[in-house]
């Protein structure tokens, strides 16, 4: 299981919890198993998200592997100037 | 509106055109002679990147009809190297970065020029006050003034 | 990917070569969006709303339709309506449908054989338009009862029961604020405001399209990023992406407000209909009133403090306005607010509002400044009533590695603790001050990106190399990726020619956006460079007979991996290239990535400036801007952003401003009354690069031209608060401004 | 759009008068150019006065110049003994506009412009200058103040065109400075401006002046009050608050873009007496120069 951190606005769809456990290896399983478990965080997640991981943002990277103690942080699709 | 006949000359060079009474020089320049160094920022004096010398004075090709360039001199931007030889601002531009994206630049050229045919040695404050009519908004200007400082300490050696 | 310990030895990245496309530049010769042309080109000309929010009752174009000359007139009823809401918006904003949303929305446009038919032309439309009340301001935009801009663009994220304007909500953070309040000894609660301004670039935006009977089109424009302009154009045109070829100009500038498109899906569809080439060109009021300003921006920050300087709580509320469509800046602002601060307690809450103002366009590292403008004003607040030295306070407090940030994420290696330690180790920041001057200080943050990117670095028979990337080249970037590859290969910058290639000529890459070209097209470059590398080591293993493994790269040569491999002399590059025909062909070296990884980046500036009591004026007497660039591949064009941007902001601080009307109508849509700073406006720009090397670069190299803009509007605000000893907090902090807070 | 070129100040006047559409001047075109890109002016003829003769000459003239109405503001920079005799006025000259427009633009212009803003006009109506305008009927001298009505409208009658403006002598220790505010150090329109001309008697003692405001009106304002104010003192502090409080009375400006009622006010009355004390810091230096030029 990882341990994965949403930011407040998200805690809408996960009971409040600002932190949630899902079982995935990698980034895509990460979005889609949020998907299922929280079927309110689709939109955000279609819209684009970004994941940091161990501090390194990942904006695309599917196949991107999470181990069990990585730390995830959820973030919004990071965009510049 | 009846087009006018005009002689000029430009960069040296004879030069004749066909304009509308009411067209700016700047057009002229860029539209009926493919002299496309001249820039349009802003078409209404505020930005330089149109600078072009008439006469032998610094002005905004963009305020100046197309008309007046009948007898006058005109110097532009494509004028300034001799051949394949850079004039020592074009130079000291390349080597100094004081371009990012280079839009402003020939308006800063040329304007550096009056200004260093004018006074061989300007203080900072006189280049930035010279050229406060030349609007740059990539370098922060700082590296401009050091260029044009450079350009000048070379061309008082020669 | 792999972290590999970035290289810190170099021997060209670092120098200061000439940038291959300099004399171009000097002579007039290199060719920008408006001096293109094709054979049989039409003008294009577009029709503005004169009103700020308006139902279009009707359009007639008949009689500019039948002016001799004119050869198409389309409004926007000639764009199919994209299903998708980014998409629509994107066309919306180039040509309205039923409603005009702000003052210069374009509803019409046409193409004539001359400008000033297309004039007469545009003046023969008639519109007949049905006003609709407006709204302009972000906080009245949020009031219930506000004129509506568009209904139902709420995300599912906005609560209920607030303006139907509120589109989007987020908010980010961590910790018990309540406790942290409790623990401090002053909490100082502010609120600010901050102005649209524009990205200001000198070069209006241009275009011209050429589509053709058979359904190809070619576009050139200037643009940030032409993959992102062909996406845009084919989903709005109804094309595939392999018949529209898009091939960037020379851009005059950006900043963020060229990553998106304006004219060009207008351009082609005038072109589509003429059966001509068409161009267009906007004028600079057309610029300032229909192209991408910044949010405005009304915000409250609360920040409690100990007396020993430690903060112990930070909550802000961002209200931004990204214009009359949807947008997520405020979420960046939101989590870039507190991002220096290594905080217990932090919350951010943010919300973006319509306004009938033109459609936002990102500057440089969108919705971070006035964020972070608001923060450091408090926390430069807290400083002086609490008798405290800021940067001080600053360090104290700095975020470092293995810090929680207040956007989420742990922090890895960042150079924030020791960008501080360089200011405060500076001259300037123990210089004396005279009457009426303040010295300012701000720290700034900008996540910074990498993204899609695709290279192709070709070995020429003479032992030269063309580099083809595809990223505009905003502010030096070919030569930075000259000298990465030069570095990889081991071969002279002046051996090494870098373009940038049209659409069909690369892979898809990102945007020149979000600090990321110097990091991840350098990144790809010298993935590319070792790409050809292994196949001229492959050569030399083949000439030489012995495994490709026991081939080395060293100084731009091929020689054996050691003793065992064999005695052979180095062969070099270029005599490996010159063989390269009778060994098997051409050499070229290709990478294609999505890159993650960009180091985020910290900067701190410190300005003197002197009020002059009696007028409100302020003058900038000193600037430092200290900043970590990871790795400085070309330092002229890193030092040459930092100066950029700091003026940037400094124009933002003092004169820069959208100013509407009660009519809602933009009054100073030009360079007089849109006052960008001018070369007498200011001192020397002074730059301290630090180099804390980024893990995810080979070289170390973190983005770094985004970040100056943050600081500057904080930095100058705390140095007027200080010198005209009253605390000012609006944007900008224009003259009159100045004097009425002066006068109380 | 027709476009002339006048050989004679009487041919221009001539095809002015005969113009039965829009007719306007081109002298350096810096405010016509602009207007007519703006569509804000559909001219159907331009008479550029240029090449008249004598029109862009500098001629010394009963101790005073006379400036012709198409000498560019760079020429008239560089012509040193205008300079020294109203420096107040060179400089506010060369304040309109970047380099560029001082290659072109006239004080002639910025007057007939009619802009209660021009940088110029201010200094002028202190300085007591006077307009030559010559019509199809004749020639006729006007104070520089009786030009501007409002903004953008002047007393010109259709046909008439200003030819040159007449600065005059002035008595030894003499002098004039002006100063404008802008939010920034160049390129902008003045939000307020001032000039102020005196002269001293050997006593250091103000015993003429005349003070002038721009930007804060409709049109450009004497302000004799002000003038009051100062004359007869050696500009102490008591004379300075006077004058500004004279200055700020006389203010009737507008809210902008550009401005407050209550900045306009304020720092009117500031660069006044700024302002002043320039010029009588110049007056004070003439004197031990050993009087006027």
């Amino acid at each position: 299981m990882v341990k994965v951190k949403l930011w407040g606005s998200l805690r809408h769809w996960t009971d409040g919890q600002s932190v949630v456990e899902v079982e995935a290896k990698t980034f895509k399983d990460l979005l889609d198993r949020l998907c299922e478990t929280y079927p309110g965080l689709a939109p955000q997640i279609r819209r684009g998200v970004s994941m940091s991981l161990d501090g390194v943002i990942y904006r695309e990277a599917w196949f991107q592997e999470i181990r069990p103690d990585s730390e995830v942080v959820l973030m919004p699709f990071m965009q510049g100037g | 509106m009846k087009s006018l006949h005009i002689s000029t000359t430009i960069n040296g060079d004879p030069v004749e055109f066909i304009c509308d009474p009411d067209e700016p020089l700047l057009d002229v320049l860029r539209n009926r002679l493919g002299l496309t160094g001249a820039k349009e920022g802003c078409g209404t004096g505020d930005c330089g990147a149109c600078s072009v010398t008439l006469d032998g004075r610094l002005v905004c090709a963009c305020l100046v009809l197309g008309a007046e360039a009948q007898g006058a001199e005109i110097s532009t931007i494509e004028g300034m190297a001799l051949g394949d030889h850079l004039h020592p601002l074009q130079r000291a531009f390349i080597d100094g970065a004081a371009l990012q994206c280079g839009i402003c630049t020939p308006g800063i050229l040329i304007a550096a020029k009056a200004l260093l045919e004018k006074n061989a040695s300007p203080s900072d404050e006189e280049v930035r006050y010279w050229l406060a009519g030349n609007l740059c908004r990539c370098t922060g200007y700082d590296k401009i003034i050091a260029a044009v400082q450079v350009a000048a300490a070379e061309m008082r050696s020669a | 990917m792999a972290l590999d310990q970035p290289k810190r030895e170099f021997r060209y990245v670092g120098t200061r070569p000439n940038r291959p496309d300099g004399v171009d530049k000097v002579t007039g010769r290199a060719q920008y969006g408006a001096d293109m042309t094709a054979p049989g080109m039409l003008t294009g000309a577009i029709l503005r709303s004169p009103h700020p929010h308006a139902k279009i009752v009707s359009i007639d174009t008949s009689a500019a339709a039948a002016i001799p000359g004119v050869r198409a007139v389309i409004t926007g009823a000639d764009f199919a309506r994209p299903d998708d809401n980014f998409l629509r918006d994107v066309q919306e904003n180039c040509m309205a449908r039923e409603k005009v949303l702000y003052d210069g929305h374009a509803v019409a446009a046409v193409a004539a054989t001359s400008a000033a038919i297309a004039k007469a032309a545009l003046k023969a439309i008639k519109v007949t338009y049905q006003a609709l009340p407006h709204v302009t301001d972000v906080d009245a935009a949020m009031k219930p009862g506000a004129p509506v801009v568009q209904a139902g663009r709420a995300l599912e994220n906005v609560p209920g029961g607030m303006s139907d304007n509120v589109t989007n909500a987020c908010e980010f953070g961590h910790g018990d604020l309540d406790a942290g309040f409790a623990k401090a000894d002053l909490v100082i609660d502010r609120s600010f405001k901050t102005a649209a301004t524009h990205q200001g670039y000198i070069e209006p935006h241009a275009c011209l399209a050429s589509v053709t009977a058979d359904g190809k089109a070619d576009l050139w424009c200037c643009t940030q990023g032409h993959f992102f302009v062909r996406t845009l154009c084919s989903a709005i045109m109804g094309m595939e992406a392999s018949q529209l070829r898009v091939t960037p100009s020379e851009i005059g500038g950006g900043f963020g407000g060229k990553t998106t498109v304006f004219i060009e899906p207008v351009a082609l569809a005038l072109s589509k209909m003429a059966g001509r080439p068409v161009k267009i060109v906007m004028a600079r009021d057309e610029v300032f009133r229909a192209t991408g300003p910044t949010v405005s921006s009304s915000m409250d920050v609360r920040i409690g403090m100990t007396k020993d300087g430690r903060i112990t709580a930070g909550e802000a509320n961002l209200r931004y306005s990204g214009g009359a469509f949807p947008c997520g800046t405020v979420d960046m602002g939101a989590q870039a607010a507190f991002a220096a601060y290594d905080l217990a307690a932090v919350r951010t809450y943010g919300w973006n509002a319509l306004t009938n103002r033109p459609k936002e366009a990102a500057y440089r590292a969108p919705g971070a400044p006035q964020a972070i403008y608001a923060v450091e004003s408090v926390v430069d607040e807290l400083c002086q009533k609490l008798g405290l030295d800021p940067l001080m306070v600053r360090l104290k407090n700095a975020a470092k590695k293995g810090t929680l940030s207040s956007y989420g994420p742990t922090f890895n290696e960042i150079g924030l603790e020791a960008t501080l330690q360089a200011a405060k180790a500076h001259p300037h920041y123990t210089a004396p001050l005279g009457k009426n001057q303040g010295r300012g200080l701000s720290c700034g943050f900008w996540f910074n990106f990498g993204g899609n990117t695709c290279v192709s670095l070709n070995i020429n028979t003479d032992g030269t190399v063309g580099v083809t990337e595809g990223n505009p080249d905003i502010g030096g970037s070919r030569a930075s990726i000259s000298l990465m590859a030069a570095e990889e290969l081991g071969i002279p910058y002046e051996n090494i020619r870098t373009i940038v290639a049209d659409t069909n000529s690369l892979g898809f890459n990102d945007v020149t956006d979000g600090s990321r070209v110097t990091f991840a097209v350098g990144l790809a470059t010298i993935k590319a460079a070792r790409d050809a590398i292994g196949k001229m080591k492959a050569r030399a293993a083949k000439f030489w007979g012995i495994d490709e493994e026991a081939v080395n790269w060293v100084d731009g040569a091929a020689v054996p991996a050691g003793p065992n491999a064999g005695k052979f002399p180095p062969l070099s590059l270029a005599e490996i290239a010159a063989v390269s025909p009778q060994t098997g062909g051409p050499i070229a070296g290709h990478y294609e990535v999505n890159v993650d990884g960009a180091g985020v980046s910290f900067g701190v500036h410190l300005v003197d400036v002197e009020v002059d009591p009696e007028t409100g004026f302020t003058k900038v007497l000193r600037y430092t801007v200290f900043q970590d660039a990871g790795k400085a591949v070309h330092p002229d064009y890193v030092e040459g952003q930092m100066q950029g941007g700091a003026v940037q902001g400094i124009g933002w601080a003092l004169n820069e401003e959208y100013i509407y009307g009660a009519d809602g109508r933009l009054q100073n849509p030009g360079f007089l009354d849109y006052r960008i700073p001018v070369a007498s406006d200011l001192p020397k720009i002074d730059t301290v690069i630090l180099e804390i090397p980024n893990p995810g670069h080979p070289y170390g190299v973190r983005g770094v031209g985004e970040t100056p803009i943050v600081p500057p509007l904080a930095a100058i605000a705390n140095a007027v608060s200080r010198a005209a000893g009253v605390r000012l907090t609006e944007l900008p902090m224009s003259p009159p401004r100045i004097l009425a807070a002066l006068k109380g | 759009m027709r476009y002339m070129t006048a050989q004679s100040a009487k041919a221009a006047a001539t095809a002015l008068a005969a113009e039965p559409g829009l007719a306007r001047v081109l002298a350096g075109g810096t405010d016509l150019l602009v207007q007519m890109k703006a569509g804000n002016l559909a001219v159907d003829l331009v008479v550029d006065i240029k090449k008249i003769p004598g029109i862009r000459d500098i001629t010394a003239e009963a101790g005073g110049f006379r400036i012709g109405a198409a000498v560019a503001n760079a020429e008239l920079r560089e012509h040193a003994p205008v300079c020294a005799l109203w420096p107040g006025v060179a400089e506010a000259s060369c304040l309109i506009g970047s380099t560029q427009i001082q290659g072109r633009c006239t004080m002639a212009g910025n007057l007939c412009n009619g802009s209660p803003a021009g940088d110029a006009v201010p200094a002028l109506v202190a300085a007591g200058a006077m307009v030559r305008i010559e019509s199809p009927d004749g020639v006729r001298d006007v104070a520089v103040e009786d030009i501007p009505v409002g903004p953008g409208k002047t007393t010109l009658k259709k046909g008439e065109i200003v030819t040159s403006i007449f600065l005059p002598a002035r008595p030894a220790r003499s002098a004039d400075a002006y100063l404008r505010f802008i939010p920034r150090t160049e390129m902008d329109i003045a939000v307020a401006s001032a000039a102020v001309s005196l002269t001293l008697d050997a006593a250091g003692k103000i015993t003429a002046a005349r003070v002038a405001l721009g930007a804060v009106a409709p049109k450009v304002v004497l302000v004799h009050a002000a003038a009051k104010a100062i004359i007869g003192t050696t500009l102490d502090d008591a004379a300075l608050a006077a004058l500004a409080k004279a200055c700020e009375a006389a203010c009737n400006p507008i809210d902008d873009k550009r401005g407050t009622i209550a900045f306009r006010t304020s720092t009117a009355g500031v660069l006044a007496r700024r302002a002043a004390q320039i010029a009588y810091t110049r007056g004070q230096e003439t004197s031990k120069a050993g009087g006027a030029i």
